[in-house]
């Protein structure tokens, strides 16, 4: 249950994503503490929370959208701290926010060719939706003329995890996949996911609520107050964390 | 802690008292100066060219009181610099003529048209010069800011609405002599011929007390309640909104006072160039004199004087000098002001001064907050690192 | 017969006014960048059609004149594109989210480049070359050479200082020589005269009327160019990327595209299509350092009732205005009404607004009246982002 | 039965086809100090912004003391007796806090009176107390922008105050505040709750069990139950939605809660 | 004086120290206003004059011509020894196409520099605009391009052509030759609004009609609205009469050609379009179409031969003359003239009443004469404009014709003149017998 000593663990494994020290402020407020984190290789780490702990916040410095004052982070052994989000992208993290972010006046065929801007070099030639995306996400087949902003929320969060895959991430960074959907698509996003990890290796970074999600995922962080308060292997994720952390 | 609150409140009051008198002592020396010192120092050309000069920093005043304060950018207020200045004019080419100004037969008409009338009348002039202005401001204000219209667009008709000034002064040659606007100088009033250097002295001497008091009824409405209310109107809107207060009767008012301030302006600018024509309702010149603001500093009032001032002055040495220079420097002025120097030289000596005491900058920010999306801002931030 | 002159008359005022706003729309709807040297990007397009011009003369002699404004269509585009790319990089980009300060900032670049074209000759135009040289190479070299901010901020203000002064003295001192042909102006302040091409000049006729062959070509160019701007943003991929990036930035951003790179090109883009409409623009008038000033209040216009970001809006807009100010300007309006009795104080109205000033007076008012009730415009932006 | 000081009645909010308020619900007594949570996206700003005016709404309507408040401008909501915290601090950053307390605190919010009234003592008074409950008498002269982040929360709850309201509408007000920051604003809150009614959205739960009295949880722009804390707790859909499980699986839960 | 000119003959010497000493003792026994002046610019071994014209904004384009044209006879005056034997050194200022703007810079020239006189402006506004300073200060201005009339200053010379110099001549030719109804077009300010005003009374007196009167803003190139109306009040062969001034005129005449309206359909009869316009709308959008000057490159005479040859020698091959430069290059004459008969430059009273009567035998024009009512006495002559962009000069008056300043078309000003050498006569007053 030391979390510092799982993270000292993992930083000596090959890590995919490492974040050390990480301070953030919004505005004036301070929204991460010290976060250190470390997603090891072709493992799916889970960050739970209740709301408004900073996980959100936490994802969007990883992908860069956020400023750092202080720490680093490295991704695949490579500092990225001050490099732009769009660079980040290609150098392999993929992101599925929370909120989809769907590009709503777009169609979902674009949404998706978007996101191959992250795979670099494959610029020129016809661009094209590779059938692995229909096999995960059959529905989004039939979709592929409408607009973005049109698709039900379920939709869209098969259309953003789709998107992300297109620029065949290393780091596939998750915001709360589940929010927000339909019980029976949560079930087929889940196993999407699963799928997607079985087959590509990709490292996963999620911010998850639903527990038997969370299940599912190799390690877990807990955080409190914009700050890492426990961790460890989701095996070991008891019920008092589970009450202290997550429960209203 | 009612004992401890009133004494801070009683001393603060001297201290702001102190401050007060400090900075009236201040302006009545600087008053002496230039109405005693002045006169004998300068040529008659030179203390012309100061005199229209404060004139137009009596306009920098009401740019600042909106711009600096309420953060309105108006590109409009030619209109009211003209207007003004077009009140006077008026009046004075009914006093030399005996039956019609000379233009007037030149286009055959042979009646004064009725809005000439009042103008022979000396007060209702003075009256016209001030609240001709800022009718026209309130009601133009009323109809945009009622529609939350604001920022960029409220900037972009102003502009829209003085080049239909501009116009309607340029073609309407029949009653107000069109592109040729009117001449004041060879006209004599209360004994003296407005062009006369005897004249002048008169009108420079009149408007450094005119600028005074202008600059008092600035400090009167930006320091009370009101004047915070106008900084907060600028800072958030919609947070002055939700507090219960009405903007738009806020910013009317403002703008319309403003209009006033730059009428006067327009009126003692044209006694001392000698003409108002729909020139000084060029969009060039409106732009200007928000660049006077600009470098002296907003929400400063003094800045925009210095500003005004400095600006012109710089403009007379340069367009005498190197008159094909002059438009590549206000060109990089504008640039210049905008990405290196966004708070003016004053705002910069202040900020520079409070970096020593208390080791920050502080950041004067001009504008409402509400136009920036802070997740873009932050994200640019980010990427330009 | 009148009818169809006044629609093909209203039309064609329209399509120079929707060419000259289209850039103002990608630029200001897209953007939100207040471009108030979109004036002077069109008479930088207008002028390189004058150079492109005097080329084939040069080259070809007076025969060549027939083509050269399909060439100077490109460069015009090509010349004001670049234009606007050193504007963004080099001042907008800082300035994003600041509106006003764009409006501040991009008139000073305006009277700059008006005073340019005045004064421009070769030995300007190497002062300008050696201050690009010198300051951008120096940032160059600067970025590799130095880290941390304060020491590289310290040293871009020296060299910004020590390479504008370089330049300036180059200027001086090659304004100096005798050799005329370095101080000769290009362009001096006086007018140049862009004459259109043999097969644009005269027109069709039919029956009285005869629809000017130099319109007709500005109507298909209009066109041509308002396609070509649907496709490019609809159907390319820097399109779908300046769409993402307008729609959504940091997502976009996080989905790997460059978002500043996008940012250069939608500026570079509604730039060129400025240049294009002073190519265009050549046909009706003369070309002169102030042409630029006649069009900006009347496209800020279009932009605003069209709404913001909406090329249909802006078609719709211009189509309005134009017609508008043409049918008003005209008398067209006073000689409808003319005929019907009870109307005829209403054609005593318009016929006093029937010059093209008063036109203008009128529009205006109708243009406030309309913001009355739609304030955001004809298509305004919808759904949350309307709000502040 | 109380008076009920807000009422809505199905009222829907529809923004380009997507409804952030479905058919809500809701009333609140006079004097109740209200909690509402729910997750990201449930509606719950979009609730504020219906009550205040900032956002008309699609359908139904919201009573306010039982007078409908469809097509009252923002200003004259507030004025009617709303007032109304945003979710991240919105102080005047160039006044000073006692001069952001004054302009709150202003009875007299037309022009004229602004223009040419003096704050009256009453007045004066006030905004001395108010100092004085939000802690900030020793900063009253400095400008807002010089504050903490909670020193600001506090501040904005202190202008809220200032303008008397009947309701006072409170959004996330200890988002990024550190705990003893955050148990200061809950303390805060309780002593206002004595003599207002407030209405708080919030989703730091130790904050709510401190604060919370009724809780009302909305899902997808309804209400999904209300209740007690401890009835919101063990509420099988409320558990659902936070959980995202069934509730029969975890059936242990509350257990050890 | 002796060192500054040391180059110079030996006569040339002694007469530039006769003519300081002549103005040393003008200026001991002269009225308070010579001792103003003369305090200044006296002292020196140069006669200050000012050249006020827009160097920037929408003039420049027109009136940097003009001071290329002064400079040039200040040029040839100085090579030629001088006035009075003293260099004259000309001070440029800037207007910037900015009414106000020339008031200010005149006052300065007066002021400041202590010029013996100033020429300059181009727009009536802008003269306007400085007249009060020049009759304040009882200074002198030379005013070079044609105007309106119904102004006659004593502060002011004109040597530009009066309405009935240009415009008069232009609609009795057009009336004669081309057609009985007119539509008059013009930019909206003072000069078009009163010449129409003049045209109309004088195609009434002479049996012409006008069939429609427009007006554009200034610097307008909208002209669609313009064209619309003209085609519908104007019936074939009749004469289009155009005051539009600057950028108008380029979209006016390209946007006439482009509807079909070639000059078989309608002439037009212009007042402010010569060479150089032609140049810069382009020869093939006005070929056959008319104007009305004093001067045309063109003019036939070994004089404007010496004098287009060395405009161009000084400033470039490609460089066109006109009628308003030419104006200009005559009115330094006329100063010159003038100073020297008055025997000192800074006596302005002197060099005033020097001033009338003033012939200049050979400007490239003729001969030009300055009348008592300031105005210039010169020909007139029509011009169409030919392939190669100049003017082929389709009728010229045998002799000058005489300027009147106070039209007699003008129902206010009928019968009135203007005469400075008499003072019982002065600015206006009613001629006898009419």
């Amino acid at each position: 249950m030391n979390h510092s000593a799982v993270a000292s663990k993992a930083a000596s494994t090959n890590s995919m994503l490492q974040v050390s020290g990480l301070n953030v402020y919004y505005g004036e407020s301070h929204i991460l503490r010290n976060v250190d984190l470390s997603v090891p290789e072709g493992e799916m780490v889970c960050l739970i929370g209740r709301n408004g702990v900073g996980k959100t916040t936490l994802l969007k410095a990883v992908v860069g959208l956020l400023p750092s004052q202080s720490g680093t982070i490295a991704f695949a052994g490579k500092p990225v701290t001050d490099i732009s989000p769009d660079a980040r992208a290609r150098l392999g993290i993929g992101y599925v926010p929370q909120g989809r972010e769907i590009i709503p006046r777009v169609t979902v065929k674009e949404n998706l060719l978007l996101g191959l801007e992250a795979s670099q070099g494959s610029g020129k030639g016809k661009q094209s939706i590779p059938e692995e995306i229909f096999t995960l996400f059959p529905v989004l087949k039939s979709m592929l003329s409408r607009m973005g902003g049109d698709l039900s929320g379920g939709q869209q969060q098969q259309l953003a995890i789709a998107r992300a895959l297109m620029g065949r991430p290393q780091l596939l960074v998750l915001d709360e996949p589940t929010e927000g959907i339909q019980p029976s698509i949560v079930m087929e996003i889940e196993a999407a996911i699963r799928r997607i990890i079985e087959t590509t290796g990709v490292s996963v970074l999620l911010v998850e609520q639903h527990l038997h999600f969370v299940r599912q995922a190799d390690q877990y962080y807990a955080m409190q107050k914009g700050g890492i308060v426990a961790s460890g292997s989701t095996s070991e994720l008891s019920q008092e964390v589970i009450q202290r952390f997550l429960a209203v | 802690m009612t004992a401890e609150t009133s004494i801070g409140t009683v001393g603060r009051k001297r201290q702001r008292r102190q401050t007060l008198l400090m900075e009236g002592v201040a302006v009545v020396v600087i008053a002496l100066l230039l109405i005693f010192a002045m006169p004998a120092l300068l040529s008659g050309f030179r203390l012309n060219l100061l005199g229209r000069f404060l004139a137009l920093a009596i306009v920098a005043l009401g740019i600042d009181l909106i711009w600096g304060y309420t953060g309105l950018l108006s590109l409009g207020h030619g209109i009211f610099f003209a207007l003004g200045g077009y009140a006077l004019a008026m009046h004075l080419q009914l006093r030399t003529a005996e039956g019609l100004p000379d233009f007037f037969t030149l286009y055959g008409v042979e009646e004064l048209p009725w809005f000439w009338q009042p103008f022979h009348s000396f007060p209702f002039a003075v009256v016209a010069v001030i609240l001709v202005p800022s009718l026209v401001a309130g009601l133009f204000g009323y109809l945009v800011f009622r529609n939350r219209i604001r920022g960029v667009y409220f900037s972009i008709l102003t502009q829209a609405a003085l080049l239909v000034f501009f116009n309607f002064f340029n073609g309407q040659q029949e009653l107000i002599n069109g592109t040729n606007g009117l001449k004041t100088d060879t006209t004599e009033i209360f004994g003296v011929t407005v062009g006369s250097s005897q004249g002048q002295l008169v009108f420079y001497v009149l408007t450094v007390p005119l600028l005074i008091a202008t600059y008092a009824l600035c400090r009167w409405l930006t320091s009370g309640r009101f004047g915070r209310l106008l900084i907060a109107l600028r800072d958030d809107e919609s947070r002055v909104r939700f507090s219960g207060y009405n903007p738009t009767a806020f910013k009317t008012l403002v703008f319309a006072v403003s209009g006033g301030i730059a009428g006067v302006g327009g009126a003692l600018y044209t006694v001392q160039s000698g003409i108002i024509s729909p020139a000084a309702m060029e969009i060039a010149f409106s732009i200007e004199m928000v660049i006077w603001v600009a470098v002296g500093g907003r929400a400063t009032l003094i800045g925009g004087i210095l500003g005004a001032l400095v600006v012109n002055f710089a403009k007379t040495f340069l367009s005498d000098q190197y008159p094909e220079v002059w438009l590549f420097f206000l060109g990089a002025l504008f640039l210049l002001v905008v990405t290196i120097l966004p708070e003016g030289v004053l705002g910069w000596l202040r900020s520079q001064g409070v970096k020593q005491m208390l080791g920050k900058s502080k950041k004067v920010s001009t504008y409402s907050s509400l136009e920036q999306n802070p997740e873009e801002e932050r994200e640019r931030e980010n990427t330009e690192n | 017969m009148l009818l169809l002159q006044s629609v093909f008359n209203g039309i064609s005022v329209s399509s120079v006014l929707l060419i000259a706003a289209l850039g103002l729309a990608i630029i200001f709807g897209l953007m939100g960048v207040i471009n108030l040297a979109h004036g002077e990007f069109i008479m930088l397009g207008a002028y390189a059609t004058f150079a492109v011009q005097s080329g084939f003369k040069a080259v070809l002699g007076e025969s060549g004149l027939s083509l050269y404004i399909i060439f100077a269509l490109p460069v015009a585009f090509i010349v004001t594109a670049l234009v606007g790319l050193a504007l963004e990089r080099s001042v907008i980009r800082f300035l994003y989210g600041r509106p006003l300060d764009t409006l501040l900032a991009t008139w000073g670049f305006s009277l700059i480049l008006r005073q340019f074209v005045r004064s421009v000759d070769w030995s300007l135009f190497i002062g300008i070359a050696v201050f690009c040289l010198l300051f951008f190479g120096g940032l160059a070299i600067l970025r590799r050479r130095l880290d941390g901010q304060q020491t590289r901020k310290g040293a871009n203000t020296i060299l910004l200082l020590l390479s504008l002064g370089i330049a300036i003295v180059t200027r001086v001192l090659l304004g100096q020589t005798d050799a005329t042909a370095l101080t000769k102006p290009w362009f001096s302040a006086r007018n140049v005269d862009v004459t259109a091409p043999n097969w644009l000049q005269g027109g069709v006729p039919i029956g009285s009327f005869q629809f000017p062959f130099a319109r007709l070509f500005i109507i298909a160019l209009t066109i041509v160019c308002v396609v070509a701007t649907y496709w490019f943003l609809q159907r390319s991929r820097w399109g779908l990327r300046i769409r993402a990036v307008t729609q959504n930035r940091s997502m976009s951003a996080c989905l790997g595209i460059p978002t500043r790179k996008v940012d250069a090109l939608t500026f570079a883009l509604g730039s060129g299509l400025a240049g294009i409409a002073g190519c265009a623009i050549t046909l009706l008038g003369s070309v002169g350092p102030n042409i630029g000033q006649n069009y900006i209040v009347d496209t800020f216009m279009v932009v605003v009732v069209g709404g913001v970001g909406n090329l249909v809006g802006t078609i719709v807009a211009a189509l309005a205005i134009g017609t508008l100010t043409y049918l008003i300007g005209s008398g067209m309006f006073a000689l409808l009404l003319t005929p019907v009795e009870a109307l005829n104080p209403l054609a005593d109205f318009f016929t006093f607004f029937a010059t093209t000033s008063m036109a203008k007076v009128m529009v205006f008012a109708l243009i406030i009246a309309f913001l009355q009730f739609r304030p955001s415009g004809i298509f305004p932006p919808k759904g949350r982002t309307a709000e502040s | 039965m109380s008076e009920k000081i807000l009422e809505t009645k199905n009222l829907t909010v529809n923004f380009d086809g997507f409804k952030a308020l479905n058919q809500l619900n809701f009333s609140m007594d006079v004097g109740e100090l209200r909690v509402v949570i729910g997750a990201n996206g449930a509606g719950k700003t979009t609730f504020l912004d219906a009550i205040t005016g900032k956002v008309q709404p699609t359908q139904g309507k919201a009573l306010f003391q039982g007078k409908d408040l469809r097509g009252l401008s923002e200003h004259g909501i507030a004025l009617g007796g709303i007032g109304r915290k945003f979710q991240t601090p919105r102080v005047y950053l160039n006044l000073t806090v006692r001069e952001n307390l004054d302009l709150a605190c202003n009875r007299h919010k037309n022009v004229f009176s602004t223009l040419f009234g003096r704050s009256s003592s009453s007045e004066r008074r006030t905004v001395a107390g108010l100092l004085e409950t939000i802690d900030l008498v020793a900063k009253a002269e400095l400008s807002a922008e010089l504050l903490s982040h909670g020193e600001k929360q506090r501040l904005e709850i202190g202008m809220l105050v200032a303008q008397s309201p009947e309701l006072l509408l409170v959004d996330e007000p200890v988002a990024g505040l550190t705990d003893e920051e955050t148990a200061s604003v809950a303390e805060l809150l309780l002593a206002l709750a004595e003599s207002h009614s407030i209405m708080v959205i919030e989703h730091d739960m130790e904050f709510v069990r401190q604060i919370a009295r009724q809780v009302t949880v909305l899902h997808e722009g309804a209400v999904l139950c209300e209740g007690s804390m401890e009835e919101v707790q063990n509420d099988p859909r409320v558990i659902e939605v936070y959980l995202g499980e069934p509730p029969e699986r975890d059936r242990e839960l509350p257990s050890v809660g | 004086m002796l060192y500054g000119s040391a180059g110079l003959g030996t006569s040339l010497l002694l007469k530039a120290c006769a003519g300081n000493e002549s103005a040393n003792t003008a200026q001991s026994q002269g009225n308070s206003q010579t001792q103003q002046a003369a305090s200044s610019s006296g002292s020196g071994d140069t006669i200050k004059v000012g050249i006020l014209h827009s160097l920037t904004g929408t003039m420049a384009i027109s009136e940097t011509t003009l001071v290329d044209a002064e400079k040039l006879a200040i040029k040839q005056i100085n090579e030629a020894g001088g006035v009075l034997g003293k260099q004259i050194e000309p001070i440029v200022e800037d207007g910037a196409s900015d009414w106000p703007t020339f008031a200010e810079k005149a006052s300065k020239l007066i002021e400041q520099n202590n010029v013996a006189t100033v020429f300059g402006c181009w727009t009536s506004a802008s003269r306007k605009a400085v007249l009060p300073v020049f009759e304040s200060k009882n200074h002198m201005l030379w005013y070079p391009v044609q105007y309106e009339g119904q102004e006659c200053s004593k502060n002011v010379f004109y040597t530009g052509a009066a309405p009935n110099q240009q415009i008069q001549p232009a609609v009795n030719w057009m009336l004669e030759n081309e057609g009985k109804q007119f539509y008059l077009i013009g930019s909206d300010y003072v000069f078009p609004r009163t010449a129409n005003t003049i045209v109309k009374q004088q195609l009434q007196a002479k049996g012409g009609e006008v069939v429609g009167e427009d007006y554009i803003p200034l610097g307008s190139t909208e002209v669609t609205p313009l064209i619309t109306k003209i085609r519908a009040a104007l019936p074939n062969g009749g004469v289009i009469f155009n005051t539009l001034n600057g950028d108008s005129n380029a979209a006016f005449f390209k946007q006439l050609q482009g509807a079909g309206l070639g000059p078989d359909k309608y002439p037009v009869m212009s007042s402010s379009i010569a060479e150089v316009e032609v140049k810069q709308i382009g020869a093939e959008y006005l070929q056959g179409h008319y104007a009305a000057w004093n001067y045309f490159m063109t003019v036939d005479n070994p004089k404007n031969q010496q004098w287009v040859d060395a405009f161009k020698a000084e400033y470039g091959e490609d460089r066109l003359t006109n009628d308003p430069m030419e104006s200009a290059y005559n009115m330094v004459y006329l100063w010159k003239q003038s100073a020297e008969k008055a025997g000192i430059a800074e006596n302005l009273e002197k060099v005033r009443s020097a001033a009338y009567g003033q012939t200049l035998q050979k400007a490239p024009q003729g001969k030009v004469t300055m009348n008592p009512n300031h105005h210039a006495s010169q020909l007139v002559r029509i011009g169409r404009v030919r392939e190669d962009g100049l003017f082929e000069i389709v009728n010229a008056t045998d002799s000058t014709v005489e300027p009147e300043p106070w039209n007699e078309f003008v129902p206010a000003t009928q019968g009135y003149a203007c005469n400075w050498s008499d003072s019982n006569k002065g600015e206006k007053y009613k001629v006898k017998g009419t």
